[in-house]
């Protein structure tokens, strides 16, 4: 019991012994570590990691924010049920996200990529009974393997252009890859999963749904880590797409759209946690946009507001889950005035939001610094980008501002209950994030300089010394930044006025929510199927076999044309006319057997007929043993018939006129393809066969002089024990229909 | 002894009976329009009793072409007999009659 | 020799496209049954004797024989469910047929 | 002399049998094709003594023994279960 | 000789379950469970020996190849003949602790045998007309079982199913027919023998559509699939748990196997309409899946759509793709078989089968639910799980023979399975029951622990597919390879 | 239907349906016939003895007796192959014995006859089961 | 000759299994039946004058044109099959129509 109050600390244990660990491995000064091991070659696939610069920054992170989650979900979690459930899934997301980053070969990324996607799948849908949660996880789970399904594309079609799938034969003969025709098809693929699962538009929808995870969840994989795996792929691959033209059009369009969108879907949420959702969604269209101009400096910029913005929104969403739990809501219109009875939690939020609006001296005034400028150095689309950027951090310093007033300092408020005040256990998390971002704010230079210069190594081989410091002179970047801040405190100043026009013009000019839409695309979608599913599953037997007959007869009759050739003659002999006779008897029976005013009787006596004549046929070229259990059985049949007679319905005549004539074409079709490949085949017998070896030992060995019987009973006496042992099967097939009584 | 002399005596008779009634159903097959005497059942009396005399007096019966075997009764007793030919009752009953008691010569 | 299988054949032959004409000229189902039962039992019989006589071994002799036994025990009994059957259908009777004993006594 | 007089006979057998097809298929009755049947099942075994005298060979003779056989079980079971059948309806 | 057994042994239990008639219940069942242990003994132990010897070839009466019938094990054969035992085995061990549909019934366990016997006669028949009659054993035992209880809804499923399973039975019969006149044997390995002498003056094209036409049918490939949606459902849970996993799979070996025979190098038109028909058979299935409720009924268009794949690597035909369809096979026959066991599971509590009453799993029987998504993931093809690895194959193979298309659909088609399983998941496991079933006095029933146990062992074989996927990996890629090597298969066979 | 004409003659039929049976599956091996043959001959004459006779009894003593039937057929064309296995090279490997019979001279015996033999007692015991549970059916539900 | 006897055959067993009528199920299976046995015994070859597959005393002795006997035992084992299978479909259409009352296959979705 003690032990499940105090689990999350626990479990804390794990990724702080892990980082401690990693630590000591000091892959800064150490280098990369590459570990292989061979598992299945056949598939190019092996357990080798690569831990490069790249791959420790992302290691810290997710080792660092992981001691802070979980013990933040100790406090947070404590009145769940299912707590161990919770803990085993966010054990098994951070496995895999390690896994993920330090993966060397692209197939055992794909596997813990999925592995992210399944494990956040399970933290989503954490309640399960609400269907809130359900179709949020649902989305999730469907947007994300899209992209888990094509990168698996992309990788293949990479993997065999290359003939391995170790990333650092890739980047090795990353000429050759970008050289191949295939290579435009991979990337796209690989742009697309990297998009959906950093929720770049128009993938983006389902982040913010997400968010009725518990907050933990929230906090540590869909802000600081997971969400961050597509940026991951994109900076690994750098080294080889960088260079082409999709990367440089695609990521950079995409990314700054999504960055604007968000920050602007940010202002007109009210959920703290959608808020804060949608921030997220705008630094992760930043990132992707700074990876898609792919200039030293842009990559620098990326990397640093990576780690600020996993910093910084990691302490909010934390902040916002103690807000929730001590108020019980997050509603900023129904929040207000906490600044006195939450002040720990007032200072630090204060201070995170500052960050994030990116005022100096903060970590965030960083990363935004460097946004503007890597904008500014690419050359055609400057403009574009920085218009985009400058009008997305707009937006996120009004958020900011305005989240900040709306719950902590403004007067009136609507607390479902009296706030209290928050446990340590949840207030520790976002404390020291706050303080690292002030630190890292502070003193860049001294604090993440050299993680930040070894991971800018892995994607820039070729790279310029970085140097980060709070304060560059007075230059143009500076400048945007200041109007930056003065445009978004201009607009908070007016909130009255502006708040409500952009929630209008959200309303609007974005009616379509993309997902409802998703929802709506999959009821359509699913009534779809099972309007086809009624179609082509109809029910009706003989449609179906009018298909494969259909089928059939198409094969066939191509066959038939294709291998069109000479065929020998018939040999006729002195008996043929008597042949003649017997098959006219069959056919003018068959036909006799059409008409559908026919009696059962007479249908069964005419089968009857029918069965003696083709033993006719038997007897006339020696096969005697043939004929005589055709006779047998087709007496034994037309007695069965009789018999089940009066169980049976009569013969009535169901389908109209066309469908008869319908089904007669068919039948002739297909009647006369069988009736030519057997003509064929009969008149172009194979030159030796093996039965003349029957003949041949039948006596001497086998000891019988009928040949038939022989093969029956020793050369093939396999299919004759098959074939009693189908017999008595079918006669208990026959005793448990008649027998069993129905329950 | 006396039996086995019977059945021999039996069989030219029989035989000559059936070539007989082969020439009265090639007559009827061949005849322009059906121009002889009616068919009719006729139901016989029978005096032999054991079903080995029985089944072989219906065999009998059905194999020479005129006439037909159609059933028996219940108790053994009668014999319900087709004929082709039946001219009256009486001279039909007569004939098989006839057949029967040869029969019974050496036949229970 | 050769005259007598040959005589033999055709003759039974013979006799069964004449059950055959019967059996389709015949008026109602018991007249049929005269010609369709036991002509072509008496024509097989006929020509198994050609054929035993074609062959004229001691074993195809005896074979032949039991086939005509077998011929001889089973078509009276076969005739025999076709024609009760037949008239416990009440199918219909040829007009002129008049002695009807068997619905007499089955009315009773 | 056989030779050709078999030819003869197998014109004939099949005239029977064409003709007994014919009864077969008019009906009218369940009896009549019964008795049909029953009379194709003896032109058949007249059709094989007459293949066994054209191929010379008396083996042909072991399958009419077995064909005769069954051709009689065939009889009795259809007409013993037609006139079941009608009867059960006759009283109802 | 032991190539024989897998015929010999469940021969002899169908003559034991026959005729102990008499004797009591336990007895039944313990000669029941021993025959299917038996089984399972033989079919490891020859696909042990096939993976030391390579082939094991035996004649059946001593008769040279290829007069006699050839009865021939290669690791194919071998890894099918396991797999398939094991799903019986288990099915079995589920099907006596099921207690409805009198499924304790010598009778029953009579045709389980049979079914075993009939699957096992395919899997190690070397003569094409053999595998016909080993095919009847199989289908006319399927035929009763699935008709086995006579409801009416499976009445009517059955009747397709046995129509068009004739049918199928009739094409085959005249391609072998067709075949034979061709040819001049029935052989497999003559036949491959004679195809590569004539060096492609023979025109097989004509018996080969026919005859994999009859397979076609019997593994429900578009547009052949008609009769296994509309029956599969039907029957017992067992039963159709136990069709699920193995049956389609005799129809997939056998066209794999025989298209190994007459496969010529360059083969355009086979290789295009396989992998048409691949396509069109994963994404017909799938998408009549998504809209199903019925979650029996689900499943079974599922098993449509994966047929999809295993036939994607029949078109390709090349080592890497074979091996992906031998794995996908396999990780299929397991997962498949669960789900649907999963699914009786659930109907033991829930009482119901239609998705839209079900719920609460999760909640009531957690472990269960483990149970479900492992399994349902592993279908979908998530990594690491098993299905994972056969489409990775099968997708890596495509891109290899630049079949964009069709790598496209089966992508696709991971994507649409992914989005069903999770409808089950949140149907029956992740949502509490619905109120208005809950109303009449609604409780949650027990599962007996048989039926969890059957269950928790195809899921360790699933897990283990994922730990041994070196090991069984490696197997399948020799089963490819001696698929490939036709000239080996001849000179074991015939001493050529 | 009055069936006394039949049953006056099913006896009879019976016995002899059944010598002939034997005989044609005995000599199967070289003449016309073998063991599917025989058998269905063998049912042949046991069916009309039901048909003849037939009363409930009848019908379902019958029916127990032909159930073994087709076990045993199963057993004896298993067990020909078994010994072909292990007296021989293969499964199913014929095996072959003269068997000294005083009187009646020496007897070429084999594994072949006794795997045809299992076929006919199979095959019997299906047919008869088969048409005797059709009757059933049809008669009494 | 045949081959159109094949092909008749095989046309009008469709024909029947295309029916709405569920007792004519049973009439197509057993014409298809009948047409895939010729089929395979037409395909393998006739000999014209064919004489039965049987040996006389000694090898020698053997008559030239003996028929193909192998196709022979295939139909034989085709034909028995084929007879379990029909006697059971046989059954399940009485059972069937016993429970479901439907003599319509359109009925029985
Ligand atoms: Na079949
Ligand atoms: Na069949």
């Amino acid at each position: 019991m003690k032990a499940k109050r105090t689990q999350g600390w626990l479990v804390a244990i794990v990724p702080a012994l892990l980082l401690f660990g990693f630590l000591s491995l000091d892959t800064v000064n150490q280098g990369n570590i590459v570990e292989q091991n061979n598992w299945l070659p056949l598939l190019g696939l092996n357990i080798n990691f690569y831990i490069d610069g790249l791959s420790s920054l992302f290691i810290y992170l997710i080792l660092g924010m992981g001691i802070f989650v979980f013990a933040y979900a100790n406090g947070y979690m404590k009145s769940y049920p299912g707590k161990s459930r919770f803990y085993s899934f966010l054990l098994l997301f951070m496995a895999a996200m390690l896994g993920l980053v330090s993966a060397g070969n692209m197939i055992l990324l794909f596997i813990f990529w999925e592995l992210t996607s399944v494990s956040s799948f399970m933290l989503i849908s954490f309640f399960h009974d609400k269907e809130g949660a359900r179709k949020a996880a649902l989305q999730a789970l469907l947007i994300t393997s899209i992209g888990g399904l094509s990168i698996l594309g992309g990788f293949i079609i990479i993997g065999s252009i290359v003939g391995s799938y170790e990333i650092q034969d890739w980047i090795a003969q990353a000429s050759l890859i970008t050289s191949s025709k295939y290579s435009t098809a991979a990337l796209i693929l690989i742009i697309l999963g990297a998009f959906t699962k950093s929720a770049q538009f128009p993938f983006h929808f389902w982040l913010p749904n997400a968010m009725v995870a518990p907050t933990p969840v929230s906090a540590y994989l869909h802000s600081a880590t997971m969400v961050k795996a597509g940026v991951f792929l994109l900076m690994r691959l750098g080294p080889i797409f960088g260079p082409t033209d999709i990367w440089q059009f695609v990521l950079p369009l995409f990314g700054s759209i999504t960055f604007l969108l968000g920050a602007f879907f940010a202002v007109v949420q009210s959920d703290l946690k959608r808020i804060f959702a949608y921030t997220t969604v705008s630094s992760l269209g930043a990132l992707v946009m700074l990876i898609g101009i792919d200039t030293d400096l842009s990559i620098r910029a990326a990397l640093m507001f990576l780690l600020v913005h996993s910093l910084y929104k990691g302490a909010l969403f934390m902040l916002a889950g103690i807000i929730d739990k001590r108020v019980g809501t997050r509603d900023i219109y129904l929040l207000g005035g906490l600044r006195k009875p939450m002040p720990i939690v007032t200072t630090i939020t204060t201070l995170v939001l500052t960050s994030m609006a990116g005022v100096p001296p903060l970590i965030g005034f960083l990363g935004k610094e460097m946004i503007y400028e890597a904008s500014i150095q690419v050359p055609v689309v400057a403009p574009y980008l920085i218009t985009f950027s400058i009008l997305g951090n707009i937006f996120m310093v009004l958020t900011s501002l305005y989240v900040g007033y709306m719950v902590f300092f403004r007067k009136e408020h609507h607390w479902p209950k009296q706030p209290q005040r928050a446990g340590i256990s949840m207030a520790f998390g976002p404390l020291l994030l706050a303080s690292a971002s002030l630190l890292f704010g502070v003193l860049p230079q001294a604090s993440i300089q050299p993680y930040l210069q070894s991971a800018i190594e892995a994607i820039k081989p070729e790279h310029v010394e970085l140097k980060i410091k709070l304060w560059h002179g007075f230059n143009k970047v500076l400048l945007l930044s200041i109007a930056t801040v003065f445009m978004g405190s201009l607009l908070f100043m007016f909130r009255r006025i502006t708040v409500p026009f952009f929630v209008t013009f959200y309303k609007k000019v974005f009616t379509i929510h993309f997902s409802d839409r998703f929802f709506s695309i999959i009821d359509r979608f699913m009534r779809m199927n099972q309007r086809k599913a009624d179609v082509v599953q109809h029910g009706y037997q003989r449609r179906y076999l009018s298909t494969i007959f259909l089928f059939a007869s198409i094969l066939l009759w191509y066959i038939i044309v294709q291998t069109w050739g000479s065929r020998s003659a018939v040999q006729y002999d002195s008996l043929s006319w008597v042949l003649a006779v017997i098959c006219l008897i069959i056919v003018g029976l068959s036909f006799m057997s059409l008409p559908a005013r026919l009696g059962r009787v007479s249908v069964i006596t005419i089968i009857g007929g029918i069965g003696y004549s083709v033993a006719a046929i038997y007897l006339f070229y020696g096969a005697i043993d043939l004929a005589i259990t055709q006779i047998l059985v087709d007496s034994l049949t037309v007695i069965l018939l009789v018999l089940v007679l009066p169980k049976l319905p009569r013969l009535v005549a169901f389908t109209n006129a066309r469908g008869v004539v319908r089904d007669m074409v068919l039948a002739t079709v297909f009647g006369s393809a069988m009736g030519i490949i057997a003509y064929t085949s009969a008149t172009n017998p194979a030159a030796n066969k093996i039965s003349d070896f029957f003949e041949e030992f039948s006596l001497s060995i086998a000891h019988g002089k009928n040949i038939v019987n022989v093969i029956l009973v020793d050369f093939r006496g396999i299919d004759t024990l098959g074939e009693i042992t189908v017999l008595v099967l079918a006669s208990l097939g026959i005793y448990t229909l008649l027998k069993f009584k129905q329950s | 002894m006396m039996k086995l002399f019977h059945f021999c005596m039996f069989i030219p008779y029989y035989l000559l009976m059936m070539v007989k009634s082969n020439w009265i159903i090639t007559k009827a097959v061949l005849s322009w329009n059906f121009d002889f005497d009616p068919p009719g059942i006729v139901a016989i009396p029978i005096e032999l009793k054991s079903n080995v005399g029985i089944l072989t007096l219906v065999n009998l019966i059905t194999m020479t072409p005129g006439t037909l075997s159609l059933d028996l009764s219940e108790d053994k007793k009668t014999l319900y007999v087709h004929g082709m030919h039946v001219k009256d009752h009486e001279s039909f009953v007569a004939e098989i009659k006839s057949l029967e008691n040869r029969l019974k010569l050496f036949l229970k | 020799m050769e005259i007598v299988i040959i005589i033999l054949l055709l003759l039974g032959s013979l006799l069964m496209l004449l059950g055959a004409i019967g059996l389709v000229r015949f008026p109602d189902i018991f007249m049929r049954m005269h010609a369709g039962t036991k002509a072509p039992s008496l024509g097989s019989m006929l020509m198994l004797i050609a054929s035993a006589l074609y062959f004229g071994t001691l074993s195809i002799f005896i074979e032949v024989l039991i086939i005509i036994a077998i011929i001889f025990i089973t078509t009276p009994v076969g005739s025999h469910a076709i024609g009760t059957t037949a008239h416990r259908l009440k199918l219909k009777k040829w007009e002129r047929m008049k002695i009807d004993d068997l619905e007499r006594d089955e009315n009773m | 002399m056989i030779s050709t007089a078999i030819y003869i006979v197998i014109g004939i057998l099949l005239l029977a049998m064409v003709l007994s097809v014919a009864r077969l298929v008019k009906g009218p009755s369940t009896s009549d094709r019964i008795v049909s049947l029953d009379m194709i099942g003896s032109v058949l075994i007249g059709i094989i003594i007459c293949l066994s005298i054209i191929k010379d060979n008396s083996i042909y003779l072991d399958a009419i023994l077995i064909i005769s056989l069954i051709l009689f079980v065939g009889t009795v079971a259809m007409s013993k279960y037609l006139t079941e059948n009608v009867s059960k309806k006759w009283k109802s | 000789m032991i190539v024989f057994a897998p015929i010999i042994i469940p021969l002899i239990f169908i003559i034991l379950s026959l005729s102990l008639g008499k004797a009591s219940g336990a007895v039944q069942r313990i000669v029941f469970m021993a025959g299917n242990v038996t089984t399972i003994g033989v079919a490891v132990t020859i696909l042990r020996r096939v993976l030391n010897e390579g082939y094991l070839v035996a004649q059946a009466g001593a008769w040279e190849a290829p007069y006699g019938i050839t009865m021939v094990a290669d690791t194919f054969s071998g890894i099918m003949l396991t797999l398939t035992s094991l799903t019986v085995g288990v099915v079995s061990l589920y099907s006596m602790a099921w207690r409805e549909d009198k499924l304790n019934k010598p009778v029953f366990f009579a045709l389980i045998f049979g079914l075993q016997m009939g699957m096992n006669g395919a899997f190690i028949a070397g003569d094409l007309f053999n595998l016909y009659v080993w095919f009847e054993v199989m289908l006319i035992s399927s035929f009763v079982l699935i008709s086995y209880g006579s409801k009416k809804i499976q009445l009517k499923g059955t009747l397709k199913y046995v129509t068009m399973n004739l049918v199928s039975s009739f094409f085959f019969v005249a391609g072998i027919a067709v075949l034979y006149s061709a040819v001049g044997t029935l052989n497999m390995a003559d036949l491959a023998y004679r195809v590569r002498e004539a060096n492609g003056e023979l025109n097989l094209f004509a018996p080969s559509a026919l005859i994999l036409m009859g397979f076609a049918v019997k593994s429900a490939i578009f547009p052949f699939f008609f009769w296994l949606p509309d029956s599969y459902h039907t029957p017992p849970l067992p039963v159709t748990a136990l069709f699920s996993g193995t049956l389609t799979k005799v129809g997939v070996y056998s066209m794999i196997r025989f298209y190994s025979l007459i496969h010529l190098p360059g083969d355009v038109f086979y290789t295009q309409l396989f992998l048409f028909i691949a396509s069109t058979t994963m994404i017909s299935g799938v998408l009549m899946a998504t809209s199903q409720f019925e979650v029996r009924r689900l499943l079974s268009f599922h098993i449509v759509s994966q047929i999809g794949y295993m036939i994607m690597g029949l078109g390709l035909f090349t080592r890497l793709a074979l091996t992906g369809a031998i794995f996908y096979i396999i990780g299929h026959c397991i997962v498949k078989t669960n789900l649907f066991l999963l699914s009786g599971i659930g109907y033991k509590i829930t009482g119901t089968f239609n998705l839209k009453q079900s719920g609460g799993l999760m909640k009531h029987k957690p472990f269960i639910a483990i149970l479900f998504f492992i399994s349902a993931l592993a279908l979908v093809g998530i990594p690491p799980l098993s299905g994972f690895f056969g489409k990775f194959m099968l997708i890596k193979g495509g891109v290899e023979s630049h079949e964009f298309i069709h790598v496209a659909s089966a992508l696709g088609v991971s994507f649409l399975t992914l989005f069903s399983m999770l409808k089950i998941w949140n149907e029956a496991y992740a949502k509490d029951i619905p109120e208005d079933s809950q109303t009449q006095d609604f409780q949650f029933g027990k599962a007996p622990k048989q039926l969890v146990i059957s269950s928790v062992i195809l899921v360790v074989v699933t897990l283990s597919l994922t730990f041994g996927s070196k090991f069984i990996i490696d197997i399948c890629d020799t089963a490819a390879n001696q698929l490939l090597d036709i000239d080996g298969y001849i000179r074991v066979i015939l001493n050529r | 239907m009055n069936t006394t004409l039949l049953q006056l003659a099913a006896r009879a039929i019976r016995i002899m349906m059944l010598v002939i049976s034997v005989f044609v599956l005995l000599r199967g091996h070289n003449q016309p016939g073998g063991g599917f043959i025989g058998g269905l001959l063998a049912g042949g004459g046991i069916v009309i003895y039901v048909i003849a006779f037939h009363t409930h009894q009848l019908l379902s003593k019958t029916l127990r007796a032909m159930a073994p039937l087709r076990v045993i057929g199963l057993v004896l064309a298993l067990g020909s192959g078994v010994l072909g296995m292990v007296l021989g090279k293969s499964f199913l490997h014929a095996q072959w014995f003269n068997l000294n019979i005083p009187l009646l001279g020496t007897l070429h015996m084999g594994t072949p006859l006794l795997f045809d033999i299992g076929v006919y007692l199979a095959v019997t015991g299906v047919m008869v089961m088969v048409i005797l549970l059709l009757m059933e059916d049809r008669k009494w539900n | 000759m045949l081959s159109i006897v094949i092909g008749v055959l095989y046309a009008v067993g469709i024909f029947f299994l295309l029916r709405r009528s569920m007792v004519r199920i049973i009439l197509g299976v057993l014409f298809l039946g009948n047409a895939t046995n010729l089929l395979i015994f037409v395909t393998a070859g006739l000999k014209a004058n064919g004489q039965p597959s049987f040996l006389a005393k000694t090898a020698e002795a053997t008559k030239p044109a003996l028929s193909d006997s192998l196709p022979q035992a295939l139909i034989l084992t085709a034909i028995v099959i084929s007879f379990g299978v029909v006697a059971y479909l046989l059954t399940l259409l009485r059972k069937t129509h016993e429970v479901t009352g439907e003599s319509d296959l359109d009925r029985l979705k």
